[in-house]
């Protein structure tokens, strides 16, 4: 309290408008992204094993036992053939029967998941060597893969992970933050995903070729 | 831990603590009988080399076969935390004489285990159930509360019923016979 | 006829409505305009001349009720906005520009919102309640002077009738309080009561002064008495009855810090707790109504009315100049009007254009064209708007009156953005052993000091 | 007989519950069941004039779920009854039926403004009865974690005070505060609010770039904003009238109700765990214990300063910490299933409201047997009960506030 009565109010009145003037604090979502830690794991995203399938069983014990129904399961199933949805038992008593199958050791066939078929890893290992494996360049070394790959495949993916020591969950969630990163192939004209792979396999062939001359690209 | 004051406690409350002193890292110890414990209580709160002023938690434990409540104390004479223990808790018909008229404050935490474990402490004015409805049958944390999926630890090996109602004789003291009809 | 008819079926909804609506006024237009211009024209002119104070007030109320609600929605908007940008946030900014539709979108849901009363609710109190407020808020819309002879009546009586309706509107907050049957609304309604009736005396006494000082009770009257500099203003004669008519103000129109009748952490939303839909919206819109009100009479009462601040004509005639008035008989351009009206629109266009391509910030030409279109309308409107404000007396009045009430309207809202609410006995206290004696001494001074000039 | 009376038939006028149309009379008739301690009947009967106002769960300024009964005489409130349980969860009950691991999750969301106390104590109780020694980089990360926290709860308390008397803009400028803070927290645990970081025998993660520019960024001008915000407030007459001598808790008063935390201290008992009984590294910080209202005991006044004093030392923590920040491991070498042998162990810290503690039987599995958390807002919320009678309504908020009750903590 300052000894002139009513100093304070005058004085609470002046922060205010000085305020008035300052710049916002607002991050006006969604034309702005929050600049979020690459450590942040607020996002919930669906993950794949070790054998590239999708991690989630599809069993909706998750949604049917949340007690507000805040998890909602939906999207294409595995096989890319029907929405799966949480809805009465009937619907998703196949799904179940298929998890079981899936858990029993026996394969599925995913023909929708044909991109985690193996990939040539040449190129990524230039790229690792290069960044030392070091998981602290993760940006610069998924950016790299994509450059190479035309996109980040799973197997690229748990390559990294395997060299730098850096947990999948990580990787993904870093790469899945980025809005230039992309886990598909780009949508190129005319050319199949096999072609693809082979133009990524001659690029990696020629990078390497380049770091081994020490040319370092500039020339062609 | 502190030496000295296990041998103040031993001296001081020799013949009424059920077993001996222990003390484990910064924690010391003593089992008393529901019938000391508020002379004891009341000489570790106003005796000058005991002091202990501050009444830090105070939890009701089931042990599966007897009811304990456990106080938790702060003095600045020592630089342990003194845990006293009342024991010997029937489990069928828990009563404890109630530390308010030492801390008043300990009312709601009397409550608070009065309503999860049913022990009755005798003396409080107030003693309802504080976080469950009124119209609540059973105690949750007692141990034959089983959790509804918690089918591997039941005997059973299925899954027990939610609430198993183990309401000891007269439950709460004062009570007028409670008659709601729940909707 | 199959024609007609398949016409017809191709056609689109709003086609199937425009077109017969299109129809009937081709037919009847011919129709009413020789009914109205022969018979019915001549008839209410008659009636009207017949009875021409009861036109004017009807005209006056219509033109009253139109003006509060957009009153309102600005200055709904202006608080969400400037109170956002005091709290460092951006505010509304989804609907309209910069967000300024917001209000009037809000004011759509309201409308929209379902009609609800309590189960145990006095039904027809609780639904006129509000009406009653809004009401009485907008009643006193009638005697502002927004500017040289435009106000709605120029009542003798004015101040009189102010308070006197002004005191209403606790009534209707009252009813709304009692009869929602909830205890929140109760209280906030007996808060609303206890509150608004001490701070009508303090109110009232600051401008008995004023009311000394000038002779009249006519509002418009006191509007003239301020004209030329700003000294004239009353402010600087009534210092002390402006500032108590101020804080007292505040207390009437329930704003913060004296807003304890709608004080959400105490009594939820006071009085107005269980209203839903327009009836809320009724109420909501009647509080932002009374801020207007109280800043315009304010404004009115201590800042100088609808007057400018300062006297251009004193200033010019005091370096002989004559009063500047842009006369102006756009007819004696004949042809040259004609092709100016086709022409300028582009060629100004175009002009104010041009910085924007060729300049340093290199737009592309639609951006420019749209900039410069945008500049050109708003140069046009500027020219407008001072020939306007120059040539006629009630828009440089009624300008100058809204600069000032909305000045005042923005220090309520400073306010709300700054302080924390006072407690009901602080409320109080304040009003009977502060600004009670306050104001009567204002009185007793201006009285003694009226008696000492008279004698000299 | 009739449609409705077939569609309804419980419904009837005799169910004190129900209130058909005009009976007014039955307004007052609550609780719906007879009274079960004399207490509660003392309470639910009303004299001349008197009336209850449920004031909660639904309300603007409960702070989350909680109800307190009224019972007014006008504006003046005659005496007052808090209900909880609105937000029970059992978390206790969980934790009993979960692993030490995963506790740790468990009892995050208790405490939701300063979750990383709730995630101390358990975690040190643990750690007491397994015996571990947690690295000392480890404990010094815990600290500056926690008292980033503790600033960051301590701003939104100030916030929280300004919008319970009506004032809206400090709550904002509270949470343009905390909002760096928790950003700065996520960028070294991952979340911006349940932080789950803390583990048995150590953190989660060690500190990252991200983290340490921002938290250097913030450094620089935390103390500046701080003194910017709170002057809005503590120069403010309206706010300082209405705050001082609402409220008094003197000394005695304060220990009789097991009261912690700054409340305590307001009440001119030095009491802070961090030096009354020392844990992690608080022994080598420097720091001060502000004690406020040492003669006559403390009011809302010297509750909310006092608040503001510990952010400043708090700050100094801070600074201490990221100057004696020691190299080495942030995990102590523990094996994945935790079987600790039988035992008792108790914990506690000093969480942003008071004594934050743990206390943990291990019966040799990999549960806990029994797991107490106490809480400081628990016994904190008491006091509304004592300090609220004669007193306006209004003083409720401001005094209720000013004990910085968190529900999620009081209802467990």
């Amino acid at each position: 309290m300052t000894t002139i009565p009513g100093m304070g109010l005058v004085r609470g009145m002046g922060l205010t408008l000085t305020r008035f003037f300052q710049p916002k604090a607002t991050i006006k979502w969604p034309e702005e992204q929050a600049d979020v830690a690459p450590k942040f794991r607020g996002r919930l995203q669906l993950l794949y094993d070790e054998y590239g399938t999708l991690k989630c069983e599809t069993c909706f014990q998750c949604a049917q036992a949340c007690p507000i129904e805040c998890i909602d399961m939906g999207g294409v199933d595995t096989r890319g053939r029907f929405h799966v949805h949480w809805g009465p038992p009937e619907t998703y008593g196949e799904r179940r029967e298929e998890s079981a199958v899936r858990r029993s050791g026996r394969p599925v066939a995913d023909t929708a998941f044909t991109h985690f078929e193996g990939i040539d890893l040449l190129a990524l290992d230039v790229i690792l060597d290069a960044h030392d494996h070091d998981p602290r360049e993760m940006l610069a070394i998924l950016e790299e893969t994509q450059a190479a790959y035309g996109y980040l495949p799973v197997a690229a993916l748990k390559h990294i992970s395997r060299t730098t020591g850096a947990w999948y969950a990580q990787i993904y969630g870093t790469a899945s933050y980025y809005r230039h990163l992309r886990f598909e192939p780009p949508a190129a004209a005319g050319v199949p995903e096999a072609g693809q792979a082979q133009i990524a396999a001659e690029a990696a062939f020629t990078t390497r070729l380049d770091a081994a001359l020490g040319i370092g690209g500039q020339v062609r | 831990m502190d030496r000295l004051l296990r041998k103040r406690l031993e001296t001081r409350f020799d013949g009424k603590l059920l077993g001996p002193v222990r003390q484990r890292h910064d924690e010391t110890e003593i089992h008393v009988g529901t019938a000391d414990l508020v002379e004891i209580m009341n000489a570790l709160h106003d005796e000058a080399d005991l002091k202990f002023e501050i009444l830090a938690d105070l939890a009701g434990v089931d042990t599966g076969d007897q009811m304990q409540v456990t106080y938790h104390l702060w003095s600045e004479m020592t630089p342990d935390w003194l845990r006293v223990i009342a024991d010997g808790l029937p489990r069928d018909n828990p009563r404890i004489p109630s530390l308010t008229g030492l801390w008043p404050g300990a009312e709601w935490m009397e409550r608070e285990t009065y309503d999860m474990f049913g022990i009755i402490f005798e003396g409080n004015r107030d003693l309802r159930r504080i976080y469950m409805p009124p119209d609540y049958a059973s105690f949750p944390l007692r141990k034959d509360f089983y959790l509804a999926d918690d089918a591997a630890r039941s005997p059973g090996g299925g899954v027990r019923h939610m609430e198993q109602t183990h309401v000891p004789a007269q439950a709460s003291p004062n009570a007028v016979r409670r008659t709601v009809k729940t909707r | 006829m199959t024609t007609v008819s398949r016409s017809w079926g191709n056609m689109t909804t709003t086609g199937k409505v425009v077109v017969p609506l299109l129809l009937l006024v081709l037919v009847l237009g011919p129709i009413a305009t020789v009914a109205i211009g022969s018979w019915i024209g001549p008839w209410i002119v008659g009636l009207a001349s017949a009875n021409l104070p009861i036109v004017r007030f009807l005209v006056a109320v219509t033109g009253v009720l139109l003006f509060s609600i957009p009153t309102a929605f600005i200055i709904i908007y202006m608080e969400l906005k400037v109170i956002a940008f005091m709290n460092l946030r951006v505010g509304p900014d989804r609907v309209g520009p910069a967000g300024a539709a917001h209000s009037v979108v809000a004011g759509l849901k309201v409308l929209s919102k379902e009609d609800f009363s309590p189960n145990a609710a006095d039904r027809t109190v609780f639904t006129w309640a509000p009406v009653l407020v809004f009401l009485t808020s907008v009643m006193t819309f009638l005697i502002l002077p927004f500017g040289p002879d435009l106000v709605g009546m120029k009542l003798n009586i004015g101040v009189l009738y102010l308070f006197s309706i002004g005191g209403m509107t606790v009534v209707g907050l009252l009813l709304a309080g009692w009869s929602s049957f909830n205890k929140y609304s109760l209280l906030g309604g007996l808060r609303a009561a206890a509150q608004v009736v001490s701070y009508e005396i303090p109110l009232t006494l600051s401008v008995v002064g004023l009311i000394l000082l000038a002779g009249t009770m006519n509002v418009y009257t006191l509007g003239l008495q301020q004209s030329g500099w700003f000294t004239n203003w009353y402010v600087f004669r009534q210092p002390l009855g402006a500032l108590i008519f101020f804080i007292a103000s505040i207390a009437e129109a329930n704003r913060t810090p004296f807003d304890l009748t709608e004080a959400d952490s105490e009594i939820v939303a006071g009085f107005a707790t269980e209203y839903s839909g327009m009836r809320f919206g009724f109420l909501f819109f009647a509080e932002y109504v009374n801020v207007f009100l109280v800043s315009a009479l304010i404004t009115t009462f201590f800042f100088g009315a609808w007057n400018a601040p300062v006297d251009i004509n004193a200033i010019l005639g005091f370096f002989n100049i004559a009063p500047i008035t842009i006369s102006f008989e756009l007819g004696t351009l004949g042809i040259a009007l004609l092709i100016a009206i086709a022409v300028l629109p582009l060629i100004l266009t175009l002009a104010l254009a041009a910085p924007f391509y060729f300049g340093k910030t290199q737009r592309p030409a639609w951006q420019a064209l749209v900039i410069g279109f945008i500049l050109f309308n708003l140069v046009g409107i500027g020219i407008l708007g001072l020939i306007a404000y120059v040539n006629v007396p009630w828009i440089a009045g009624i300008t100058w009156f809204f600069l000032k009430a909305f000045a005042f309207v923005f220090v309520f809202v400073w306010m709300r953005g700054t302080f924390p609410r006072v407690r009901i006995d602080q409320l109080m206290g304040f009003a009977w052993k502060w600004l009670l004696p306050a104001a009567l001494l204002n009185l007793f001074v201006t009285a003694a000091a009226i008696i000492v000039v008279k004698s000299l | 007989m009739t449609a409705s009376n077939h569609h309804q038939p419980h419904l009837s006028s005799d169910d004190p519950r129900i209130m058909l149309d005009g009976e007014i009379g039955q307004f007052e008739s609550v609780p719906p069941y007879p009274p079960r301690t004399e207490r509660e009947a003392e309470f639910y009967s009303l004299r001349d004039g008197e009336m209850f106002l449920n004031m909660g769960p639904q309300h603007p300024s409960t702070h989350g779920v909680l109800r307190v009964v009224l019972k007014i005489n006008g504006e003046r409130v005659v005496d007052l009854d808090p209900v909880l349980g609105y937000l029970h969860r059992g978390v206790e009950k969980l934790c009993e039926n979960s692993d030490y691991h995963h506790i740790i999750s468990q009892v995050d969301p208790l405490e939701y403004v300063s979750s990383l106390f709730t995630e101390w104590a358990p975690v040190m109780a643990f750690e007491k009865l397994l015996d571990v020694t947690v690295p000392r980089r480890a404990e010094y990360i815990r600290v500056l974690t926690g008292e980033l926290l503790r600033v960051s709860s301590h701003a939104l308390y100030q916030g929280w005070m300004a919008l319970d008397l009506g004032g809206l803009a400090p709550i904002l400028y509270s949470f343009i505060e905390r909002d760096e803070i928790v950003e700065m927290l996520a960028a070294i645990t991952g979340q911006r609010m349940l932080f789950n970081y803390f583990r048995i025998g150590g953190v989660n993660g060690d500190l990252n770039h991200e983290f340490m520019s921002r938290l250097g960024d913030w450094m620089s001008r935390a103390l500046k904003e701080h003194e910017t915000n709170i002057g809005l407030l503590n120069e403010n007459e309206i706010f300082v009238r209405r705050m001082r001598g609402i409220g008094r808790v003197d000394r005695d008063m304060a220990l009789k109700m097991a009261v912690t935390g700054p409340n305590i201290r307001a009440a001119g008992v030095p009491f802070d765990v961090r030096r009354a009984h020392p844990y992690s590294v608080y022994p080598e910080l420097d720091f001060n214990i502000p004690v406020r209202g040492s003669n006559g005991g403390g009011d809302s006044l010297d509750r909310y300063l006092l608040r503001l004093d510990e952010v400043r030392e708090s700050l100094k923590i801070i600074d201490q910490c990221l100057h004696n920040m020691p190299d080495g491991p942030i995990m102590a070498r523990l094996p994945r299933l935790l079987r600790p042998r039988p035992g008792r162990a108790w914990a506690a810290v000093e969480a942003p409201r008071g004594l934050y503690g743990t206390y943990a039987i291990s019966d040799g599995t990999d549960q806990p047997f029994r797991m107490k958390i106490h809480d400081p807002s628990f016994v904190n919320m008491q006091l509304v009960g004592q300090l609220m009678k004669n007193n306006l309504i209004a003083d409720t908020m401001a005094v209720m506030a000013s004990l910085d009750p968190v529900m999620g903590g009081i209802d467990k």
